[in-house]
């Protein structure tokens, strides 16, 4: 791992472009279309990879150990970040129970950079952590809506709650994301290898054009973002680094070798604005969005891209048995 | 042609939210209603911006034409949604031809 | 600012003939006219969402604001449409400045 | 529940030109505001359609609620602009729950 | 042709879970620009392909005849669908002549796909049935329109119909396969070859993500298909059948080799919904857009991609002489 | 150089079928989105390149050199522009400066289609050549904007005028040429490898799809420039012409070679259609966009595509020393 090596990836340096040039007020944009485009198009992309690499692998144990590590952080997380976010961040138990529910769940972006960084490093995680990427997606925000339920929040309840489940659980990044996976498991490999000119040549190429307008986008949230507090940005600074750190040390003390250990602190420490935010302002109106996407979009998701990425691989490295 | 008065209502909702204010619609017997797109804005709570990759910042016009009653229906329904779900509801009069469409 | 009361003209009309409801428009005099964007509706003959891909499903409102008598014989000749090309028809009234231009 | 009448402002504006609109909005007072998308058009000068590209040929539906006075100011502020800038300006009554947000 | 193998490849994949996440009522969805893009760069790439294979191949009587029975097809095709509707499917006059039209005219994404299959399966159809594609795609919709005007439809008449014909022969889709089929006929080699990493190297993976979006839109079709009646929706099944069969049979008559009959009896089987949906609303506004885009969209079209094409490869290999 | 050879490059085809389907009144179209996404491609991608090549070639005083004299044209071009305009054009003060910009500006679609004709020629431009583009953007609207000011023209004046300054250089196509010229630069040359198959193995791709569009646009609004008179349509192809000569010869004279002259030439007789009219929209609102759109838009850039491109590459070859 080489941090300045890192910081001057193109992917990362187009990161960087956008949040200039949102700082400085540029009027440069990329088409909402375009960026939802994109953004299927890298889901579809690691799924069928992340399917590929677990049938050339074959399933094993490991897989499940991964996955049961996953599962875990996913439920837990986003309890000390609820208890954190009331304390310390002084917010009300709907606004904490929302926020929760987004760090209890992942980014898949960050986790997509995260795997070209470790792959650069040459410790590239192993192909099944796609899966465990989309199986840690909705426990979370569950968790968090019943957090949100028990501190007497309106919206969760009966027919409702049924409703919402649904909404969870057949989110479209998760049905993309696992039905690609699938689709890359089961699929013959010489037909799989005729999209891959597409699905593999093209990636990097993309996730540059993304995250320059994830630059544009968290930086110009970063400027509307009034509803925070400085106390709850610094819990957006603190939480991914605490639950990135938790996450490395499960997976290694799991069996994991660095690279997915270090992909799975990589998941426990980034924080949704995909499948969470659509989810939570469904289940959750009363919650403020300002709040929600300002951490999890503004603070967080840079932190995790421009530092966060390197410091887990660096720990994962560094506590490997 | 003859014309007939008829409301017009109007509701800039959160695209996640927009299913419940149709659901309210129909539910108070609204036969029918159009969703119009929405790019920016700004009121009481900040600014926002167009938002297609999650959604959650996205905003729709739910526009609906309909007799005074089931206006004041629908009105009475959501009004205590109004200031929770964050909706801007506008009520207007209209004039349509075919009167038992609407 | 002194304003003049003119009416407001909207259709919903289906991307493929909007051409059609602008030339009936134009034909009565109107000036000006502006097409906006929709994204989705239910109506008696069900429910739609956009469709760029053909843009047989696609709808459009067509708004055009115009003094009193344009408005009548516009209304009188897009009436007949009205059900065979499943068009929404909204009249209101609107003030505008610059009353020569409308 | 009750309803208190405001004012509708639309204003039809080339994208580039539309935050000196909305400034001028805010600096009479007017507390929120919403853009919307459009399509095409003709008028006096001519027809266009929606260019990206550049963003000069696009046009945004500006529309805002507010209350009688705060409509006067910016009508009164906005109407010299209106030819120089090819603006459309359209007021009409809307009624409204929550009174003092708009 | 294997139908396992077929079912397997992650273009059908694709369609299936775009279908599967409509029927869940997951909220995946593909902007419609992206999806107009998708369908702008098959065109393209196709008219580009076939294009500069006939400019390798050279001309031949084969493409006259192709042509020839491609005509012929589309110029008949709609009359006994037209009859079937209006007896078996109990529609109305214009309706039946509109849908007629759908059948008349041609599916490219359809072909496109069956050219996939074909090719996989070792008998790739000749490069010019790009040409006959574009061929067969106006023909039919003037004959269903015609059968219309007939039936006392109110719209085709005088200078509207000529119109009308514009509409029809100038439309988007026809001008671009016809254009791109120009082009590849006619640029220099060397340079068509610098356009290949895009119109080539990416066309099945584009395919695969615009099934997925197919998929979607097909299913969603068919929820929302209320005016559909099991005797509509069973002609639905029929026709293709029946033209497929006629145009696989007509074909080897006619003396091409089964790679090509079968693609002609894939084109005479499948059922338009871009080109035609659009000509039909504006010239019959009295029809029914649901029928006729239910029939075609949300019951042929899936009908075609999961058994048609495997059904007239296997017959075109089975009566090949 | 071979001129018929230019024509039938597959680049300059899309570009007449578009403008084909324009005049003949086809319904084929590009989305927005798509269109804007093709734009930001191109520019990233060049910039990109530009910067690599910079980087390989290292700095050298030739960079210098060129940028100078881009500089000083799009510094010079306006006045003769002006003048031209007022005088032969008829043209009002405010009308005349706000075209001045466009032709002091420069169009990156019509560089890039230079750049494709003169290295499918043997004659590529230096990669430098990007960063003079960058440069010529916005001088030559500000120079423009105060011929305007100049001439009694109500905008830019005191607060507005810095904030036009502003929207001018951060314009977001200088932005992300500059940007991506920066990262092409600086970033490890094995990372930006990995990119190449997006950005450089789809670029011709693209751009024939992109001009596709530009073939549709320009031709459209050929028939809705209801503003230009016969002798501002003539300028429209005097001025291109003017520049361009002046361009090469100023370049050869620095001693550039004749591929970057040419590429000077190509920038010098180009006039803006992305930078300069939102700039101008708002900085000149009583100027007429139907006139300076229609100048730059519908007869300069068609023009320079298919004619002024070869024209100024053989005037480079042929009074190179
Ligand atoms: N009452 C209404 N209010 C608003 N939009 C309507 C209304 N009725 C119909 N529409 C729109 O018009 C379309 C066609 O209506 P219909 O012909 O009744 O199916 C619907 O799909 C809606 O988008
Ligand atoms: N009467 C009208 N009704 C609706 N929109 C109009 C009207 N007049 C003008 N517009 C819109 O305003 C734009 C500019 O108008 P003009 O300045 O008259 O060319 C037109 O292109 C239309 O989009
Ligand atoms: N007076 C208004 N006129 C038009 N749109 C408004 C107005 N007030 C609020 N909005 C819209 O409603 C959104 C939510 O309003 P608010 O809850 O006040 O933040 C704003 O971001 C605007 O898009
Ligand atoms: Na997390
Ligand atoms: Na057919
Ligand atoms: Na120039």
């Amino acid at each position: 791992m080489n941090g300045v090596e890192t910081l001057l990836s193109p992917v990362i340096l187009f990161f960087l472009l956008g949040a200039v040039a949102a700082f400085v007020r540029s009027d440069l944009s990329i088409p909402e279309a375009i960026a939802k485009g994109m953004s299927l198009y890298l889901m579809a992309a690691i799924g069928l990879k992340g399917g590929k690499q677990v049938a050339e692998a074959g399933f094993s144990i490991e897989i499940l150990v991964a996955a049961g590590v996953g599962l875990l952080l996913s439920l837990m997380l986003p309890l000390p970040a609820f208890a954190l976010l009331r304390r310390l961040g002084g917010l009300n138990r709907t606004d904490a129970a929302a926020c929760a529910a987004h760090y209890g769940s992942v980014s898949v972006v960050t986790f997509v950079t995260g795997v070209e960084v470790l792959t650069a490093a040459g410790m590239p995680p192993a192909g099944y952590m796609v899966a465990v990427l989309a199986l840690m997606e909705t426990p979370g925000i569950v968790v968090g809506l019943l957090l949100a339920r028990q501190a007497g929040g309106s919206a969760v309840a009966g027919a409702q709650g049924s409703r919402l489940l649904h909404e969870t659980f057949f989110n479209g990044s998760v049905m993309l994301l696992v039905g690609s996976f699938v689709i890359g498991l089961v699929a013959p490999k010489d037909a799989l290898a005729q999209t891959l000119p597409f699905f593999d040549g093209l990636f990097r190429g993309v996730l540059c054009l993304f995250l320059l307008d994830m630059g544009l986008i968290a930086a110009r949230r970063f400027r509307d973002a009034r509803a925070m507090t400085w106390r709850v940005a610094g819990l957006a600074l603190l939480l991914p680094i605490m639950n990135g750190l938790i996450g490395v040390t499960l997976a290694t003390l799991a069996g994991l070798e660095p690279g997915s250990a270090a992909a799975l602190g990589i998941l426990a420490g980034s924080a949704s604005y995909i499948a969470a935010p659509a989810v939570v302002r469904m289940a959750l109106p009363e919650a403020d969005p300002g709040l929600y996407l300002g951490m999890s979009l503004a603070v967080t998701f840079p932190f995790n891209i421009i530092f966060g990425i390197s410091l887990f691989s660096l720990y994962a490295v560094w506590i490997a048995p | 042609m003859e014309t007939i008065r008829r409301r017009r209502i109007e509701v800039l909702v959160d695209a996640p939210l927009a299913r419940r204010v149709v659901d309210h619609a129909l539910a108070v017997g609204i036969a029918g209603y159009t969703l119009m797109p929405t790019l920016e804005g700004q009121g009481g709570s900040g600014h926002w911006t167009d938002d297609q990759l999650s959604g959650a910042q996205s905003k729709l016009m739910f526009l609906s034409v309909t007799n005074a009653a089931k206006a004041d229906a629908f009105v009475d329904r959501i009004s205590p949604l109004l200031d929770s779900y964050g909706l801007v509801l506008l009520l207007s009069d209209v004039d349509v031809v075919r009167a038992n469409k609407f």
